[in-house]
């Protein structure tokens, strides 16, 4: 950035990013989240394998055990359910379908929404506009009654839960894809590749997504947590998630009831949830400067503050 | 702008007529009305009474015909349930949401724009963390989950306030402080980060330079700028809530549309659904129209 | 020398980034006294604002840390002043303007607002202000100022809102201007026309005026004083013939060395074969004509050079000419084929030998993609040297030719700094062995000496591969340079052509004319001389 | 012009000031689960309009005393006598007067059936007629015979369903209810209150309750607040959880039973072991006092003990997993599929912790050696499955459903549970058909054995199905008043019954 030799070779380019996980370790609190997320993850892995038949235990006597208590085993120290199931391998086990539909269902929305936000913003108007206008029909289309629809017609289950979140969630991805699509299509170096002859494929795929991705990560990993609350919005209303599966989401509108005598059945669970967004949050915001090349040099020397999204350089002159 | 708000409105037109077909085509696969107006025991005889009655009967092509032409008339059939006009009911409905998403909106632009545009004027700072973790905090919450602890903590614990229901201006604070938690959220976070770039705009370089003082460099210099990318997350978040807010409207006893919805969804109520769907899609199309305003109001550039 | 004003102090401001801290400006000290003008003159990063921005209390503290030093006005150190006081001192005794008006001017409110702003924000009240910015308005040469005061920013052009912006700074007097590479974004003839205004209107207020420019002909046409300012430090200080004449520091001779425009002019060699040849090329956006029917040829291994101004229809030139605007009649026949009706098969192979190489390196590198990933691209894309080490053996003899090493090829652009950044662009457009590479203003982001380089870069290329250049640029000084012909366009129109000697020694329109009067020489005799015609031939 | 009115609405909305919250001396207010569609007397059988209407709006011609001691008693009309052929004559009270002033007489006895009868609405009481047709005559003002084919003998028992409305009542959905009892409606603003006035010119004794505000909440834990809070005298349906208060939370049965719907027709629930061990491996006594609450009973039959024909010899199945799992290894000797996949099938909201007893069922079916999975269905949803035709190719299902007959004779319930033409029967047995055939025919003493006989034959002999609770409700009730909450407020809640301490 000082740069004003006049020597073949002006002054030498910075050393070479340190790897991911050395950038990662600088910044504590996106650390803490990875672990965090890391966690739940291998929970959800392996969580109904590990401790299946102990989360469906049931003791009917033994039911809303308290919390901090070693008495029952470690299994329910996080206190028992209402049909004296340990909380903690339950809420183990219900990482699992929680990460599969909010998994499974941003991952879908994103990849459609992505895809008919391309083709929207890439291509004519005519084009554009008929996907729009679904957009449109879509953003209107009460998700409840397409939970209901779905239910009816289909029946509960985990994808078809992902189905209806995910459809809902369509126009979310498409409209942000589309909207930025249209500001670097214009960028110079889209036009740098289509005066080397590269093919609209190549274009997209190559010069428009990459740019566009970071952006798409960051509303995917937000939706991520918005997901898990709406799946849980469908749960209370009764027309979500149905037991034998269990998600947090479920164990938090099934504890309402007991809301003022055990308390814990919906808070652990509900705390996971808030847990797991601000994780998310907080790694998706150290993703967003750690994936992009311009910007990895913030993290490149950091200690512990977050990164500001103010350039700490001098200016021009 | 008169030609642009035209062009919308035959667009909106063409989405909410493909919004109408589909709700109509869909809804009825879910089963049949009759069914869960009579009582279990209820003889086929009275089914089919009943279905006659309401027109269920016939196939489902002149069913879709018969309410196309009674919509050319504005005449948006009668509720199943409630044997009264299903635009009627869905007004009465909206008398409710519309204070009250008005109200909760007001309050969640007025907080996100404040808070957020400190927060982004001492960025890093601890005023800065403590909002976006809180914000984030509250967003992730579980809705139903904080409205029952509310009353558990506030009306019945304190008595501050009632529980629920609608009657005094009191009976609207619950309902509106958990409904703005979630957008509060959000649009601080974007506030926040539109106005980080706005601080950063040469014109405020300008400002300075100019010896203008902190608050109006905020509020009036960078604000104004800074509110172009919130406007549309304001409208995302306003028109979510002219859709209704169900849990809120659920626990609280909230007569609003939301609750209509879900009910009327769950009985069948073909008719009100539809009202419903059909009345929040022209209120959203005319916010929407708000939202242009808004913007070509606050950015001149739009104008000319 | 008149009394100092506003003195600056051994100066010294560190910036702490990532990188670790930075001396942006190290024991620095310069003044400025009533009626006179100084010129901080550097290139990019030599800390030249710094010290503006700290005597206008624009630093933000952090990253930026004031080490010491002291900033004298009116007696009082405004290092040590409160905020409060420093803000009051702000637009009312030292005004600044910046480079980028549109950019400095808030979009949303109108001119007026923003200009009577300056004298309510200290307090005057409003219609005294109004009155003020009426008369400065006109003075500044805007036309109908009451008109002018209810529009916004967007609708004015470049020039004027740098006078509107220059209204403002003098609504209360100022007792000092400060001048931030005030005309860089402007054409010449603007330039100049801001330049003069700016003279005229110290004269009559007597204001110190500091000017912070990157340009030995902008010093040479208005300033009295110059420093020199390289990697933070002031490296030569005087009076500017002085310093321009008989420079000390190494640093001043190399800068002034390589100002362009004296350097020999290049003959074309006019037994080259045809390579590009467009009839009568016609463009128009909407109810706007860009492109009036350009007609021109150029030759294997030529350099042709198109100047104009904003708006004079070269870029869209270039553009059509590469197929990013398809163009609504004429032809352009390449090797004889007609490039603006090719079909995509066929404009496939064609898109091979014409290269471009854009303005701003910055915006043409795909940020996201390394160095290697870049200049590679064109061989995917045309299915050229599968072979990966054969590859990689490419990629560091083009970053060896373009003047950057080969261990390069692994880092992103933006590690790069701006001259880095165009030659990696220009390592691109070589991949692929072009016979035409069509540089769109490829320089005028560059420093002065950066700019030098890269000229005698590509001289050197066109020279050793016989690649022709279409070369757009509005700087007279690098297109003399580095051009054989030159073609002169104005408001879409070729206004005149011929080889690079005639159109510079012997102008025939009088629009080729303006120009070449509009451009600054770095000398300031030659300037001092060019105003005294002026002054003779307006009297 | 929408717009306008929906700007109206929202100004009327904010601007409304509620009635105030503490209640004044005899005002009272009830908070209820699910709000009013309708306020149509001939649909006050259904429970949620019958709380607000029936007996407080709408009188009928008798009333049954659902808590089983005084049986079936006078209302509108003073007596009845059976004239035989199925003719019934009722003499009216004299001197009653609607709540618009009009006379009760008997031509409005004739227009109240003529309405629910008519195909041009559809009310909910038709359907305690089924196939009866039925003849009015009217004989003089007070007095009416009415004459039904085939002969019903509960025809007064029926008489206590239909509501009493005025002949000049149209044959369409009413909003302004008009009746002759105790009450009037004076304001109904929709999703927000009903309010019942007292009327001066009532014919029978003046109730203590002058005004009662119904206010509706769906959320339990909210209903039992507002009555903490003091926004509210009554919450009836609040839930176990929220009952924790002895001073204001009465438990009492709601005569509501659950059990699980067998279909016979389907593997491996057609042989007699499995359901026996089906009905061996559910630990009943397991789920009271915890996902149920305490007060909670055994089931033995579909009604409700104060039902007429009540078997008291009958027991629970007692819990007997060994049993159950002989029983199965048994039918599995005998080439019975008992691996074969069963649903439980239950409704989500349809008794309070339905999921938690839906889990825990499944848990105990597996126990003995079941292969159940749970499934958690939407109320239109669960009725396909409840309800005859049921769909093809089905998998095994238990329909976890839920029961309620206060209406003192088992003909409501017995004919759609079992019979096998019964709507919701799994049921295809000739003896089951001949004995509820001949009870609903029979009278007196020799209906309640019949019905007693069948009660027996179908959880002893038969095994028809597995059935599990007779429900309990919770109310809570303010301090301030006398009244206790009984098997009655499930359908209906009489202001007249409530007093002031």
């Amino acid at each position: 950035m000082t740069d004003t030799s006049l020597a073949k070779t002006p002054a030498p380019a910075p050393r070479a990013a340190p790897p991911l996980l050395a950038m990662l370790w600088r910044d504590k609190l996106a650390f803490a989240s990875a672990v965090i997320l890391l966690l739940i993850v291998v929970a959800a892995l392996l969580g109904p394998a590990l401790l299946g038949e102990m989360a469906n235990d049931q003791n009917l006597r033994g039911r809303n055990f308290a919390p901090f208590s070693l008495a029952r085993g470690w299994q329910f120290f996080l206190g028992g359910d209402s049909l004296g199931r340990p909380m903690l391998a339950r809420l183990i086990v219900a990482a699992h379908s929680t990460i599969l539909i909010a998994a499974g269902t941003v991952a879908a929305a994103a990849l459609v929404g992505a895809a008919a936000g391309l083709v929207a913003g890439y291509m004519g108007k005519t084009t554009s506009q008929v996907i729009m206008r679904l957009a449109d029909v879509i953003m209107s289309f009460p998700s409840l009654l397409l939970a209901v629809v779905v239910l009816y017609v289909l029946g509960p289950s985990i994808p078809n839960m992902i189905l209806v979140l995910a459809i809902t969630r369509i126009p979310i991805y498409l409209r942000t894809t589309r909207a930025e699509v249209l500001e670097v299509r214009e960028r110079m170096f889209v036009q740098a590749a289509v005066v080397m002859g590269a093919s609209h494929r190549r274009i997209i795929f190559r010069h428009i997504l990459p740019v566009v991705a970071p952006t798409l990560l960051t509303i995917a990993t937000l939706d991520f947590a918005f997901v898990m609350l709406a799946e849980s919005s469908l749960s209370f209303l009764g027309i979500g998630v149905q037991p034998p599966d269990i998600t947090w989401g479920l164990m938090v509108a099934q504890g309402r009831p007991y809301l003022t005598t055990a308390w814990w059945l919906a808070f652990w669970p509900g705390l996971l949830i808030v847990i797991t967004a601000l994780a998310l949050n907080l790694l998706s915001g150290w993703m967003r400067i750690a994936l992009d090349p311009n910007q990895r040099w913030r993290l490149e020397a950091r200690s512990t503050a977050p990164v500001s999204a103010k350039p700490a350089s001098p200016t021009h002159g | 702008m008169t030609k642009l708000i035209g062009q919308r409105a035959i667009a909106s037109l063409l989405s909410l007529f493909g919004l109408m077909v589909l709700v109509f085509f869909l809804s009825r696969l879910t089963g049949d009305p009759a069914v869960l107006f009579l009582p279990i025991d209820a003889t086929e005889q009275m089914k089919e009474e009943f279905r006659a009655l309401h027109g269920l009967d016939l196939p489902i092509i002149e069913q879709f015909w018969r309410y196309l032409l009674d919509l050319l008339q504005l005449d948006f059939g009668d509720s199943l349930r409630k044997a009264r006009p299903a635009l009627e009911v869905v007004l009465e409905a909206y008398a409710w949401t519309l204070p009250l998403a008005l109200i909760t909106m007001a309050i969640v632009v007025v907080a996100a724009i404040v808070l957020g545009s400190l927060a982004a004027f001492k960025v890093g700072g601890f005023f800065d963390r403590l909002v976006s973790i809180v914000s984030l905090v509250g967003a992730s919450a579980p809705d139903f989950w904080i409205a029952i602890v509310a009353i558990v903590v506030f009306s019945i614990g304190l008595g501050w306030v009632p529980t629920s229901g609608v009657g005094t201006p009191l009976h609207w604070v619950l309902p509106i402080a958990v409904l703005f938690i979630r957008p509060f959220g959000l649009v601080v976070q974007v506030v926040r980060g539109s106005m980080l770039g706005a601080l950063s705009a040469p014109y405020v370089k300008t400002a300075r330079a100019k010896g203008v003082k902190n608050l109006p460099l905020i509020f009036v210099h960078t604000l104004r700028n800074g509110m172009l990318p919130v406007i549309t997350v304001i409208g995302d978040q306003a028109a979510a809530m002219l859709n209704g807010a169900v849990i809120v409207e659920t626990i609280f006893g909230f007569p609003g549309v939301g609750k209509l919805m879900i009910d009327s969804i769950l009985q069948r109520d073909f008719n009100v659904v539809l009202a419903a769907i059909m009345v929040t899609a022209l209120a959203i199309f005319l916010m929407n129209i708000l939202i242009d305003i808004a913007y070509s109001l606050l950015d001149p550039r739009i104008r000319h | 020398m008149a009394e100092a004003l506003l003195t600056v102090k051994n100066l010294s401001v560190d910036f702490h980034t990532a990188r670790g801290t930075v001396h942006a400006v190290k024991d620095v000290s310069w003044s400025v006294g009533r009626g006179e003008t100084l010129a901080i003159l550097g290139e990019s990063g030599s800390g030249k604002s710094v010290s503006a921005n700290a005597v206008m209390n624009l630093l933000d503290t952090p990253p930026a840390r004031i080490v010491s030093g002291e900033i004298l006005y009116d007696g009082k150190d405004l290092l040590q002043v409160s905020y409060e006081e420093h803000r009051a001192l702000n637009g009312k005794k030292i005004a600044m303007i910046f480079q980028d008006p549109l950019g400095h001017l808030n979009p949303v409110y109108t001119v007026g607002w923003q200009i009577v702003e300056m004298m309510t924000a200290h307090g005057r009240p409003a219609a005294m202000a109004r009155a003020r910015a009426l008369e400065l308005i006109a003075r500044v040469g805007i036309a109908d100022p009451e008109a002018a005061m209810r529009k916004y920013p967007h609708q004015f052009s470049g020039g004027q809102r740098q006078r509107l912006m220059i209204a403002m700074a003098l609504m209360l007097k100022p007792d000092i201007l400060i001048a931030d590479e005030p005309t860089t974004a402007l054409d010449v003839t603007i330039q100049a026309e801001v330049l003069a205004l700016l003279k005229e209107l110290q004269a009559e207020t007597g204001m110190g005026l500091v000017l912070i420019t990157h340009d030995l002909g902008v010093v040479a046409e208005i300033a009295d004083r110059v420093v020199v300012m390289n990697q933070g430090e002031i490296v030569e200080t005087g009076s500017v013939r002085d310093v321009y004449h008989q420079p000390q520091h190494a640093y001043t001779k190399k800068l002034i060395g390589a100002a362009p425009g004296k350097g020999e002019i290049k003959l074309l060699e006019a037994d080259a074969p045809l390579l590009l040849e467009t009839k009568n090329l016609k463009k128009s956006y909407g109810g706007f004509t860009a492109l009036k029917g350009a007609s021109l040829t150029l030759l294997r291994g030529q350099s042709l050079a198109v100047v104009g101004e904003s708006g004079s229809g070269k870029s869209t030139l270039a553009r059509t000419l590469l197929r990013l605007e398809v163009a609504d009649g004429g032809e352009a026949l390449w090797k004889g084929r007609d490039l603006i009706r090719m079909g995509a098969r066929e404009l496939l192979g064609v898109r091979r030998e014409i290269q471009m190489v854009f303005q701003d390196p910055t915006q043409s590198l795909n940020p996201r993609m390394s160095v290697y990933q870049l200049i590679a691209e064109g061989w995917d894309i045309h299915k050229l040297m599968p072979d990966r080490a054969q590859r990689r053996a490419r990629v560091a003899e083009l970053l060896d030719q373009v003047g950057l090493s080969p261990e390069h090829a692994e880092r992103y652009p933006h590690q790069f700094s701006g001259g880095q950044r165009q030659r990696i662009a220009i390592a691109r457009a070589l991949a692929l062995e072009p016979e035409l590479i069509i540089c769109d203003e490829a320089v005028s982001a560059l420093d002065v000496s950066i700019q030098a380089q890269v000229i005698a870069l590509l001289d050197s290329l066109r020279r050793r591969l016989g690649i022709a250049f279409l070369f757009i640029a509005h700087d007279l000084g690098v297109v003399r340079d580095f051009a054989d012909t030159v073609i002169v366009m104005q408001a879409g129109e070729i206004v005149e052509r011929g080889p690079t000697a005639q159109i510079f020694d012997n102008p025939q329109h009088p629009y080729t004319q303006r120009l070449l009067a509009a451009n600054l020489d770095p000398d300031p005799d030659v300037q001092a001389s060019r105003r005294a015609s002026i002054a003779a031939q307006n009297a | 012009m929408i717009i306008k009115h929906v700007l109206a609405g929202a100004l009327m909305a904010t601007g409304l000031v509620a009635p105030a919250m503490a209640q004044s001396n005899t005002d009272i207010t009830v908070v209820l689960s699910e709000e009013l569609d309708l306020v149509e007397p001939c649909m006050a059988t259904r429970s949620n309009i019958g709380r607000v209407i029936m007996e407080n709006i709408s009188e009928t011609l008798t009333e049954l005393d659902v808590r089983g001691d005084k049986g079936l008693m006078p209302r509108l009309a003073d007596s009845w006598e059976d004239k035989g052929n199925g003719t019934w004559q009722f003499k009216l009270h004299p001197g009653v007067k609607f709540s618009d002033g009009s006379d009760f007489d008997a031509a409005d006895v004739k227009h109240s059936f003529d309405r629910v009868f008519s195909d041009q609405i559809t009310c909910e009481s038709k359907r305690y007629f089924a196939d009866t047709k039925l003849d009015f005559n009217i004989v003089d003002a007070n007095t009416i015979d009415v004459t039904a084919t085939p002969a019903q003998p509960i025809l007064p028992l029926l008489m206590s369903l239909v509501t009493i409305v005025p002949s000049e009542t149209p044959i369409e959905f009413v909003r302004d209810p008009i009746g002759t009892g105790p009450y009037k409606m004076t304001e109904w603003t929709a999703g927000q209150q009903i309010v019942l006035t007292r009327r001066d010119d009532y014919w029978g004794a003046a109730p203590a309750v002058t005004k009662a505000t119904y206010l509706f909440r769906s959320e339990p834990a909210v209903r039992a607040a507002m009555v903490e809070a003091g926004e509210a005298d009554i919450a009836p349906q609040i839930t176990e959880v929220e009952a924790t208060n002895p001073k204001t939370d009465f438990t009492y049965p709601n005569s509501e039973t659950v059990y699980l719907r067998i279909d016979q027709t389907v593997e491996p629930m057609g042989d007699l072991r499995v359901r026996q061990a089906l009905n061996a491996a559910i630990d009943r006594e397991a789920f009271i006092g915890t996902v149920l609450a305490a007060g909670t009973e055994l089931a033995v039959a579909m009604v409700p003990p104060t039902t007429l024909g009540w078997n008291s010899t009958l027991t629970p199945p007692a819990y007997d997993l060994e049993g159950a799992k002989a029983l199965l290894a048994a039918a599995a000797a005998d080439g019975v599929n008992v691996k074969a996949p069963v649903e439980v099938i239950a409704r989500t909201e349809n008794f309070p912790h339905v999921t938690e007893v839906g889990e825990a069922l499944v848990d105990m079916l597996n126990e003995a050696g079941f292969n159940a999975s749970l499934r958690m269905v939407e109320v239109a949803e669960h009725e396909q499955y409840y309800s005859k035709p049921y769909p093809e190719g089905r998998p095994a299902q238990l329909v976890v459903a839920q029961h309620d007959n206060s209406r003192g004779d088992p003909v409501f319930s017995m004919y759609f549970k079992y019979h096998s033409q019964g709507t919701q029967s799994g049921v295809n047995d000739p003896k089951v058909d001949a004995l509820i055939e001949k009870a609903s025919a029979a009278t007196g003493e020799e209906r309640a054995a019949l019905w007693s006989e069948l009660f027996a034959y179908v959880q002893k002999d038969i095994v028809a199905d597995a059935l599990l609770f007779h429900m309990v409700g919770h109310s809570r009730v303010s301090e301030r008043l006398a009244f206790t909450p009984t098997i009655a407020t499930n359908q209906q809640l009489q202001l007249s019954e409530i007093g002031f301490k």
